[in-house]
């Protein structure tokens, strides 16, 4: 097995670039059902910076990369995605300072951080019906296959927690985010969150070539 | 839209511009953060105190800047909270050596953006701490929400901590004062309209002409009822109860009143409510010490009004008399 | 009807009372003649600054009642003017060996009972002068009509002639104050939208979605043009030309500059006309010495708001800046 | 000929009183079509109360009696009309000081001082359509009647002066009053207040068996 190349942690963040600034009208839709319908935006607006920034920004190492796009987060996005993504990034750069490539099981703690932050700054649990409902049980999967090293086949079972993740939230009710607002009606409608979350995991298994048939209605759109 | 605005999406930057037009010896702008500082802070020696959420709420936030007030505050769009680096900007433009207050309000967005930005200043050495007001009686806390909001009662933690830190108290100590004022402020509202948002376009709820939002949130969250409007001394009476009974407040304790309108309520309304709020208070046995009857925190030119009453103390009552200087004023 | 109120009978006195309760020391009512007054005037040896007009218009009058302002006033209903006893015992109740000034807003029916209420007064030996405040260009002035109304600027003449009296000039000379400040003084205002005098229960006239009153009186009296809503800084400039050109406001002048809300138009958006304002200030010339955004003069709960320039000298800027206190108040 | 006493003078009043109080909707609706609709009303709660206490009032002279009544229109009478009538009664009480009884001379200088001080407190013109435009003429016509002291006549004479009034200012446009606001609208509009006091002086002519006929459509209503 080879160690992931910050070329290739830049590569996936372009890839993931393209999938939000793709689906930022279809994201916001989604978070009209039940919120106010801003998450497409925020979260696009932010990315087309980081895409922009991303050929000339500090690369001495993945953990200043990812530092200085957890900045942009926080400049560039808004609502509640830009402390949540920002928090993300900036959790998984701390753990990967100075490191020029990582394991997959560096990757594994490096996603683990993120769910922690995010976890820590929103206060959100996984059942709140919140991207974290994906993020908890991926940073688990990860943790499980990593030693096994097949970067492959852990994107793809990530991908299927992912996808799953999006129907078996879609009718809980929301407890964090504007959707929480609505209380009751926040019930069967996907969370905008977690569709992001996976559809930015499918898009990397369609550029890494790995196949995979997602199940959720919201990635067959 | 029966407003007056320029392009929505200026609305927020330019409301600012004519805050700083009209305090020029007082107030600083830095524009690219929508922060407002008062031009004399910060100093090593006192405590800053900062805030900084949505807009729509003027004079919350940036109007309430200004010697024994905020000594600084950055805005985000109307009812959204502020960018991560605007918040983490504002706790640098105004660290001291005594340290960085933050009022935050609590909502999940204001909450993330401050506490991320609390993180990076003190990855960076700033000595900074939150504090979060939820002084609004209609939201029943619970475990799965975000819990109560901060609303109207926000002015006194903001006058009793600017009072604390002038006094040159220490952070502890002013986060103390925080903490007895929000442990003592109770507020409720109520919506007799809608309000429109400059870059939306249209109302942000829907209610009939003959409808009333009881316990409306600032951002037009629904509250405890939607019900037909009654006499103002009826509703006096519901907001009044919902917030005597939260506490509670008891006979025999000395309260500061406060009738804040809601952007679109007049001044003589608001007097007649407080008529009405000020006999109530006697009737439970409290002694009103100070009354507040006007415009403190809107919901844009939501026509509605909320009441909060705060509990004293000999510690209070010396920081709310303190003098205090903001943006808005009569002379 | 989108307002707290009780009995619209009560309408009146109801707010009043309010006004007495938050401000106990202060004042005091008279509710038989629906007066306010200082409670430590009159004094012998200082001319009394009184006023009454209809109501609607709060802070204006009995909200206006304070050290360095009106030393008492009556309230009229909603938009009539006092009957003529209440004037004259307002004028009984402030009788000085000083005298008293009566600032009198240029209407038909004010003027009347206040001219009325003099001449009773003097048949006792009172001594007493009126003054006609006359600031609104919206009014072409003519022989055929009233003339001028007064609206927002009557702000100006109180606070002048309450400062002049403070500091123990004549009638004659507070009257000469009261005529410099009037001379130097010019509003325009603007309506968005309507509004519902609480006995009427209905709009006082009709408007449309998209458009304005350019020039509105605030008991709604048609202005000088119905048109389109345009943006509002086009709005600004026509309110502050037709303003400017009429005393005219010259390049070198020093200017007192008011934005006015008309009750139910919020702060930020006063603070967007009053960026507009003061750059044509500058841009011609003039430099703005004083400012004031907020609510001086309202009409119920009017979306709106009116300009007002007053061109300054040594004399005023002093009358201007001396201490003063009145019912509205932020601390 | 006979003076005019005291007596005759409260119960002159106790007729005009009546004359107002019935007609309180009528004054109202005319001045509806033009002004703010609350003439009728505003001089109707005043009389309400002039009629009570008429019986009880100091009538140790005319001059009292009325300047008695000045200060109850003075606290009674809203808008406009608290002043213009209260000035009227004031104006006639102080030259009818001390005086029991007064000739038809005297009489005419009452009303020819109520006219002027009218005239002073509300800087209205003959021509500005307002109840001048029949108190003037009918003050000259009883100067120029009086020395006769045929009461009867003149009443008559006035109360054509005053009927005349209606329609000669009926298509004028109002320069006083809440009716001049609305500046070219107020045309074709019978003026409320001159209908008031011919009606008045029409009822009076009844009272006293003087009979007229009159012209104006608002006297034969
Ligand atoms: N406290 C939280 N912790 C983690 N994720 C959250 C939290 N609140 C909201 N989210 C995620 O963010 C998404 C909404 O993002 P966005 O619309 O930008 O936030 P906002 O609710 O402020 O409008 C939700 O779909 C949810 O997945
Ligand atoms: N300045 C004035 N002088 C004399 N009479 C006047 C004047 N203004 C109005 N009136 C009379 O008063 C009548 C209206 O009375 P009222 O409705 O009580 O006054 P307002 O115009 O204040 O509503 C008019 O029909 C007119 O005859
Ligand atoms: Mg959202
Ligand atoms: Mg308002
Ligand atoms: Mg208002
Ligand atoms: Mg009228």
């Amino acid at each position: 097995m080879t160690d992931i190349t910050i070329e290739q942690v830049e590569q996936a963040i372009d890839v993931a670039s393209d999938t939000v600034i793709r689906n930022e009208h279809y994201f916001s839709d989604l978070d009209g059902l039940a919120g106010d319908g801003d998450f497409g935006t925020s979260l696009a607006t932010g990315f087309k910076v980081i895409k922009a920034d991303l050929p000339t920004i500090d690369k001495s190492a993945i953990g200043a990369m990812l530092l200085k796009i957890s900045m942009l987060c926080s400049k560039h996005v808004g609502g509640s995605s830009g402390p949540i993504w920002g928090t993300g990034f900036m959790k998984a750069g701390m753990v990967s300072k100075g490191k020029t490539s990582v394991t997959l099981e560096e990757l594994a703690e490096m996603v683990n951080a993120a769910v922690e932050g995010i976890m820590a700054r929103g206060g959100a649990k996984l059942g709140d019906k919140t991207l974290l409902d994906a993020l908890i049980p991926i940073a688990e999967k990860m943790k499980e296959m990593a030693p096994a090293g097949d970067a492959a086949a852990t994107l793809k079972a990530v991908t299927e927690v992912a996808d799953k993740a999006i129907d078996e939230t879609r009718n809980l009710v929301a407890h964090r985010g504007r959707a929480s607002q609505v209380g009751e009606r926040s019930a069967n409608t996907p969370d905008p969150g977690i569709v992001g979350v996976a559809t930015i995991l499918l898009d990397w298994c369609k550029h890494y070539g790995v196949d995979y048939t997602p199940t959720a209605a919201e990635l067959n759109h | 839209m029966k407003k007056f605005v320029n392009d929505p999406a200026n609305f927020v930057p330019e409301f600012m511009k004519g805050v700083i037009l009209a305090n020029p010896d007082l107030l600083e702008a830095v524009p690219e953060f929508q922060m407002i500082k008062r031009k004399d802070r910060p100093v090593a020696d006192k405590v800053s105190v900062v805030q900084g959420s949505g807009s729509g709420h003027e004079p919350a936030h940036v109007m309430a800047v200004g010697p024994g007030m905020l000594d600084g505050a950055c805005q985000g769009p109307v009812f959204a909270a502020p960018p991560v680096d605007a918040c983490y900007e504002t706790i640098k433009a105004l660290a001291s050596d005594a340290g960085v207050l933050v009022l935050v309000n609590n909502y999940q967005g204001d909450r993330m953006a401050w506490d991320m930005a609390c993180e990076m200043a003190e990855a960076e050495g700033i000595k900074v701490k939150q504090f979060i007001i939820n002084d609004d009686v209609a939201v029943k806390d619970s475990l799965y929400t975000v819990g109560r909001r901060g609303v109207a009662g926000n002015f006194f933690v903001i006058k009793a901590c600017g009072a604390a830190a002038a006094e040159g108290k220490s952070l502890d100590e002013v986060i103390a004062v925080a903490e007895k004022v929000n442990n003592n402020v109770r507020t409720m509202g109520v919506a007799l309209t809608s309000c429109i948002p400059p870059a939306k376009g249209n109302a942000i709820f829907e209610i009939g002409d003959d409808e009333m939002e009881v316990g409306i949130g600032i951002h037009g969250e629904p509250g405890r009822s939607r019900e037909k409007i009654r006499s103002a001394d009826s509703i006096t009476e519901t907001l009044f109860d919902a917030v005597a009974v939260d506490l509670p407040f008891n006979s025999g304790d000395r309260v500061a009143l406060m009738i804040n309108g809601l952007g679109g309520t007049p001044p003589a309304e608001l007097y007649v409510l407080y008529a009405k709020a000020h006999e109530l208070a006697e009737a439970r046995g409290l002694t009103v010490a100070r009354n507040y009857v006007g415009e403190y925190c809107t919901s844009l030119e939501m026509a509605g009004a909320s009441l909060t009453m705060l509990k004293l103390d000999a510690e209070l009552e010396t920081y709310l008399a303190a003098p205090a200087q903001i943006a808005t004023r009569v002379f």
